[in-house]
C-alpha cells in the first residue's frame, strides 16, 4: 500500500494553527481562564503534524499530556480543544479532562494521558486489537524523552516486539523532562539505542523537519501494513516554552532556545514550498490570518459555552448496563450506593 | 444442578464467555501452554487457540495497560493476575487508567475489562504474597469489585464481570478453588448481578457480614454458635462495590446486633465501611457497638501458627459473636 | 516564634536533619537542580551538594526501590515524590518492600527512610493528578503516615520522620505550602511526635476530626457555627498511623457529636476507621450517628465547579454537624 | 587489587552442600514440613558459588525467591536455612520470612524477595550507599530471565549506569520463567543484549562452569573497585527441578534435562580438579558424605527448634525507639494501636 500522502500546504496550515492556538491557550491561562496543569507544544509541531501526514485518519494515536497539538492535527476543532482547557460541556472531553486528558474517539485520538509512560501500554493494547481484529491498523504512540526511564515504558515495548503489534513508539525528544536534560536522566548516547535492548528497530528524524518526519514514518507504515511489527522513533526536537506555564525554564540559555528558533519547523517548511512555487507569501500570511482567527474565535466559543452541570457529577463514573442478560434493579450504577456515603448540604 | 469446584466453576465461566462472545480474551501469565498457575484456565488454550488465550512476560503493569487500551476499542479483555498480590505491580494501570478513563474522555471511553485472580492470603506465603487487596481497590470510583465464596457464586459473577461495561475485579479465593458446590448445568445461562449480597443462613440473633474466604468460616461459627443457642444470620456480600447496603441493613433490623468478618487487614478495611453506612443509616437499630474481625495489623509472618494468628479464625469470630450478644 | 511558610517549615526541616546526620540524603525528581518542583528543596543543592541533594529520573519505583536499599545499609533516605498521585508507580516498594522488611527478615533489617511530598487534590489537575491516598497506605502494616496541616506541624513531624527508624509518609498539602503559621525559631529543635493528634480548637458541642487540607477548612467552619450557637471542638489528627485514639476520645467524650472531614475519597476511607474505632470503644458516648464527610466517590473531574462539588466543602461540613446536632 | 581467590576445593564443597541441602529441603517439603512455595536451585550451583568466590566476603549480595543456595554460598549455615523453611525461631530470618525471604545481615546477605524483580531496586540502594560511603564494595544482583521484563529491573538498570553504582546485574538464565520459555517472554536473540539498552556492559558466561562464572566476575569486580560502574552478566544455566515444588515441569522434554544434567556443574569442576590431581576420589566422596550429614544434621535441628512465640506477633512490625531527640509515650510502637483494631477471643 502507497503511504497517504496529505497535502502540504494543509499540513503547513495545522501547523500554523497549532501555533496560533498554543499562544491563545497561553495568553488565557495567565488571564486565569484556564486551571490545572497547562504544556504548550510550540516548537514541536513537525513532529505530530509530520507523522500525521504519513497516516491514515483511522490509524491510532495517543500521547502524553502535551496532546493539544495531538488532537489538533488529527481534526479535533479547536473550539473543542479550547472548550476543554476551560472546563465547558463543549470540550472534547466535555470539560471533565483538562489540558492533560484530550480525547477524540471519532478522530481516533485515545489521548491525553498525564501518568509519564503510563499510556505506552495503553498503545499496546490499541495496536493489539488491530492485530486481534486482523485490521492494517497502525498506531502511533508518542511520549517524551523523560518517559523511557518508567518501568511501563520498558514492559510495553518488550510485548509489542514479542507480540509483533503493528505499532509506532514516537519519543518526542525536546532535550527536557521538565528541567531534567537528557543527559541526567540516562546514560545513552542517543535514545534511538534503548529500542536495541528489545530488537526493535530505531530510526532518529529531525523532528524540526516535517518532510523528514512524514517520509520516515510514510516508510515505516508501509512497512508494518505489509507486516506487522514495533518501530521506534527518536524525534529531535525542542520545546520554545517552559515545561508548563509555570516554568520560567531558566535551567537553558537563551542562545540554546535562538539556535533552535532559527530552525523553526514552520518558518522551514513555508520556505521550502515557497522556493518550490507552491505557496505566495499572500497565501502564508491568509494562513495566518485565518489560523488567528479560528484560535481567536475558540475562545469566544469556549466563553460562550456552558460549564458541565452538576446534576451530571456522578454520570461518568460507571456506564449503566452491560452486555447482555443481566438484571439487576441495583447494578450498573453507583449513585445511590455512594450516595449514601458522605454528607451533602441539607 | 450439579456438584462442581470453584475452580470449574471458574473455568466454565471463562469458557461460557469466550464461546458467546468472540471480542473476549483471556491474558496472563501462564494462563495458556501451564494451563494457569492454578489451572483455572485448564483446557482453554486447547479449545480457543492462541490468538484467544495469551501467555504474557511478568510484565503485570504492561499487560494490565495493554488490556485497558484493548478495552479503548471495543475488546472485552479478561486479565488474569496470577495472584492480586502481583496486581501491586500494576497498580497505577489498574487505579488510574481502567476506572479514570470515562471520566477524563468526557463518557467516550468506558472500560470493559475484567481483572481476576486469587486474592487475599492462602497458605503461608508470607508478607509480599498474602495482600487482600479489596479495601485497596474499594476506595478507587470507577471500579467494581466482587469477591465469590461459593462455585455458584464464582461461576455467575464471572459471567457477570464479564459483560458489564465498567471495569470490574473479580477477587477469587485461592483457599477455595477445590471447594465444591451445586451449581446450575452448563446449558442453564448463571448470571449473579453485581451489588447483590446474600443470605447464606438465616438467623435472628447477630447478623455476621462475611465474603470470600471468610464465609465458610462465618458458616461455621453459626454452627458451633447454634450450639449456644445463639441463631447468627450470615449475610455474604459477594460484591463489595457496589456494597449491597439494603441486605445488610434488612438482616440487621431483624438482629439489631452485627459482626463484619473480613479477610484483609484492619486499618481502612472494608468492615470499616460497611461500619460506617450501618451505625449511620440505622443507628437506633443497634443494640450493641459493631465489632469487626479482620487480620491483625502486621505483616504476614511466615510461620504457621503466627500466620493463623494473624487471620481471622473462629474463636476470634466466636468471642466477637459473644461480645455483642452479651452472652 | 515567627510566622513562616509551611513550604520554609519543610524546607528548614529537611536543612536541619540533613545538617545533623551525615546519613541523611534527599533524592526525587527535580529536587536539586530545579529547587524542587514546588520549590520545597530551594537553596538545598547549594548547600548540600550533589552527593546528598540527588535528581533522578521519572522512575519513581526505581529510586524508591533504591532508598529502601540504601535503607537497609544504614543510610536514612528522604524520597520526594513530586506528588504522591505519582507513588502509584512505585506502590509496590512503598507497601511491599519498605514496609515488610522488617518481619520477612525477622528482626534482622529496619527501613529508616522518609516518603514526602503533597498529597490529595490540589486545583484543577484532573482524576489522575488528585489522589488523597492516605487511606491506601494507611492499610498496610509497618507504614506510619503524618498529614501536617501547618507549618509548625509540617516541620515538627517531618523532622520525627527523618529521625523514625520505620518507613514514615510525609503527606504534604500543596494547597497549603504558602500558607503561614508561628513556628519556633530555628535554634529550638522542633519535633513533634507522630501518633498524636493536637486540639485545633476546644469546643463543648461537637467533635469535628480533620487532617491536612481539612483543618483549615474546620477551623472556618467552627467560626461560621460559633455565630449559630454552635460549639465546635477541632481535633486535627495530625498522624493518620499512629492514630492517636485517645485524644479523639477525650474530645467526644466531652461533646458526644462527632463529624469526621477528610480528603480523601469516602470508601473505606480514614474516617471509615475512625468511625469504627469510636463507635466501637466509645458506642454509649454517642448521641448521634457518626457523619462524614470526604470527597464524592468519583473519578475527579478537571471542571472547576465539578470539582468543587466533589471536594469537602462548609457548605457539607455544616450540613454534617447541624446534622449531628439536630439543630 | 587482585581479585579474591577462593580455595576451589572448599567451594565445591559448598556446591555439594547446597545439592544436598535443596535435596533435603525437596523431601521435607513433601512430607508437609515445609510450608508455602519452595524453589530449589539444584543444578545451578556454579552460579552463586562461582561468583561468591570471587567476591570479598563484605560484598553485597542480594536475589530473588530461589535463594536457599545464596544463603549457603555466603556462609549461613545449612541449620539456620533449614529451620527458616520450618519456620522456626532459630532460622535465617526466625522463621517469619520462609522459604522465598532468607535474610543473613552478618553475612551480607540482603535477602530472599518474592516480587519479581522487585529487588532490583534494593540492589541499586545498596550499591549507592557504598558509593555514598565512598566504600570499595561490590554489589551482587541475582535474578532470573523472567525478571528482566518487569518495569523495576528497567528502572534500576538505567539509575544504575546514569549514577555509575558499583554493581553487577547477574542474570541467572535457566530458560525458563515457571512454564514460560526464554524465547516466550523476550523477543532478544540473547538475554545480555538488553543492557546495550542502558549502555551498560554485558557478558555471557556459562553457568554451568564455576571456573568461568568466578574468572569472568572477578574480572569484573576488579575492574569495578578500580572504578565504579554496572555491569551485566548473563549466566546460562539450567534448573533440573520443576519452578517450585509442586510443578512437575511437563513444559520441557526429558532429553533437554538429560543434556544440561550431563554438563552438571558439580561432576565439572569435580572432574577438573580431580584431572589437576587437587582432589581425589576419597576426598569428594568424605566432602560428599560430609554435604549429607550437614543436610540431615541441618532437618534434626530444625525440627527441635522452637516456634516464634505468638506473644512476638507484634513485635517485628515497627522498630521502637527512634533516632534523636523525639520522645512520646505513644511512639513507636503500634500494639496497643492496632490491637484496638480487631477483635481478639475473650
Ligand atoms: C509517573 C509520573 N511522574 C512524574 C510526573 C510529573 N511530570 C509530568 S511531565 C514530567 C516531565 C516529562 O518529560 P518528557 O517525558 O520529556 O515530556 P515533555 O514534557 O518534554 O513533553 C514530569 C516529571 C508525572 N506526570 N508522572
Ligand atoms: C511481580 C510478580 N509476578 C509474578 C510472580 C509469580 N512468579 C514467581 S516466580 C515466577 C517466574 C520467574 O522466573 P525467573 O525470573 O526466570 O526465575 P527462576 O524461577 O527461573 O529462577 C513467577 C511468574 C511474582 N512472584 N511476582
Ligand atoms: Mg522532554
Ligand atoms: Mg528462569
Amino acid at each position: 500500500m502507497q503511504p497517504e500522502q496529505r497535502d502540504e500546504v494543509e499540513m503547513l496550515a495545522r501547523m500554523l494553527l497549532i501555533r496560533r492556538f498554543e499562544e491563545r491557550a497561553s495568553q488565557q491561562y495567565q488571564a486565569q481562564k484556564i486551571g490545572g496543569f497547562c504544556h504548550l507544544y510550540i516548537g514541536q509541531e513537525a513532529v505530530v503534524v509530520g507523522a500525521v501526514a504519513a497516516t491514515r485518519p483511522d490509524d491510532y494515536i495517543i500521547t502524553a499530556y502535551r496532546d493539544h497539538a495531538h488532537a489538533l492535527a488529527r481534526g479535533t476543532s479547536a473550539n473543542a480543544c479550547m472548550a476543554e482547557l476551560f472546563g465547558k460541556e463543549t470540550g472534547c472531553s466535555r470539560g471533565l479532562g483538562g489540558s492533560m486528558h484530550f480525547f477524540d474517539r471519532k478522530n481516533h485520538m485515545y489521548g491525553g494521558h498525564a501518568i509519564v509512560g503510563a499510556h505506552v501500554p495503553l498503545a499496546t493494547g490499541l495496536a493489539f486489537a488491530c492485530k486481534y481484529r486482523n485490521e492494517d491498523r497502525v498506531t502511533l504512540c508518542f511520549f517524551g524523552d523523560g518517559a523511557i526511564n518508567q518501568g511501563a515504558f520498558h514492559e510495553a515495548l518488550n510485548v509489542a516486539a514479542l507480540y509483533k503489534l503493528p505499532i509506532i513508539f514516537i519519543c518526542e525528544n525536546n532535550l527536557f523532562a521538565m528541567g531534567t536534560s537528557v543527559k541526567r536522566s540516562t546514560s545513552l548516547k542517543q535514545i534511538v539505542d534503548r529500542a536495541e535492548g528489545y530488537d526493535i528497530p530505531g530510526e532518529i528524524v529531525d523532528g524540526m523537519n516535517f518532510r523528514e518526519v512524514r517520509d520516515k514514518l510514510a516508510e515505516i507504515i508501509a512497512s508494518i501494513r505489509k507486516e506487522s511489527h514495533p518501530a521506534f522513533v527518536e524525534a529531535r526536537t525542542y520545546r520554545y516554552r517552559g515545561h508548563s506555564m509555570s516554568d520560567p525554564a531558566s535551567y537553558r540559555t537563551k542562545e540554546e532556545l535562538e539556535k533552535y528558533r532559527l530552525d523553526d519547523p514552520i518558518t522551514r517548511l513555508r520556505a521550502q514550498l515557497t522556493r518550490e512555487g507552491k505557496l505566495t507569501n499572500e497565501q502564508f500570511d491568509q494562513f495566518d490570518k485565518n489560523a488567528k482567527k479560528v484560535a481567536i474565535d475558540s475562545v469566544k466559543f469556549a466563553e460562550e459555552s456552558a460549564y458541565p452541570p452538576l446534576e451530571k457529577l456522578y454520570d461518568y463514573t460507571y456506564v449503566s448496563g452491560v452486555e447482555a442478560g443481566v438484571s439487576s434493579a441495583k447494578n450498573g450504577h453507583s449513585a445511590a450506593d455512594t450516595a449514601a456515603t458522605t454528607e451533602k448540604p441539607a | 444442578m450439579r456438584e462442581i469446584t470453584y475452580r470449574q466453576a471458574l473455568n466454565e465461566a471463562l469458557a461460557e464467555e469466550l464461546e458467546r462472545d468472540p471480542n473476549v480474551f483471556l491474558m496472563g501469565e501462564e494462563v495458556a501452554e501451564y494451563n494457569g498457575a492454578y489451572k483455572v484456565s485448564q483446557g482453554l488454550l486447547d479449545r480457543f487457540g492462541p490468538r484467544r488465550i495469551i501467555d504474557t512476560p511478568i510484565s503485570e503493569n504492561g499487560f494490565a495497560g495493554l488490556g485497558v487500551g484493548a478495552a479503548m476499542v471495543g475488546l472485552r479483555p479478561i486479565v488474569e493476575f496470577m495472584t492480586f498480590s502481583f496486581s501491586l505491580v500494576a497498580f497505577d494501570q489498574v487505579v488510574n487508567n481502567a476506572p479514570n478513563m470515562l471520566t477524563m474522555s468526557g463518557g467516550q471511553f468506558n472500560i470493559p475489562i475484567t481483572f481476576r485472580g486469587p486474592n487475599g492470603p492462602a497458605h503461608q506465603l508470607g508478607a509480599t504474597h498474602s495482600h487482600a487487596t479489596e479495601c485497596l481497590y474499594a476506595n478507587v470510583p470507577g471500579l467494581k469489585i466482587c469477591t465469590p465464596a461459593t462455585p455458584r457464586d464464582a461461576k455467575g459473577l464471572l459471567k457477570t464481570a464479564v459483560r458489564d461495561n465498567n471495569p470490574v475485579l473479580v477477587l477469587e479465593a485461592e483457599l477455595l478453588y477445590s471447594s465444591k458446590g451445586m451449581v446450575e448445568p452448563p446449558d442453564e445461562e448463571l448470571l449473579i448481578p453485581l451489588g447483590e449480597a446474600e443470605v447464606k443462613r438465616e438467623g435472628s440473633d447477630v447478623s455476621i457480614i462475611c465474603y470470600a474466604q471468610t464465609v465458610p468460616l462465618a458458616l461455621a461459627a453459626a454452627q458451633q454458635l447454634e450450639e449456644e443457642d445463639i441463631s447468627a444470620e450470615i449475610v455474604d456480600l459477594r460484591s463489595i462495590k457496589p456494597l449491597d447496603e439494603k441486605a445488610i441493613f434488612d438482616s440487621i433490623a431483624k438482629t439489631h446486633r452485627v459482626v463484619i468478618v473480613e479477610q484483609d487487614r484492619p486499618f481502612c478495611g472494608v468492615g470499616a465501611e460497611v461500619c460506617y453506612r450501618i451505625q449511620r443509616n440505622i443507628f437506633d437499630e443497634l443494640d450493641a457497638p459493631i465489632l469487626r474481625v479482620a487480620q491483625e495489623d502486621v505483616p504476614m509472618p511466615y510461620a504457621e501458627r503466627l500466620e493463623k494468628a494473624v487471620l481471622p479464625n473462629i474463636d476470634k469470630l466466636m468471642a466477637a459473636v459473644k461480645k455483642v450478644c452479651y452472652a
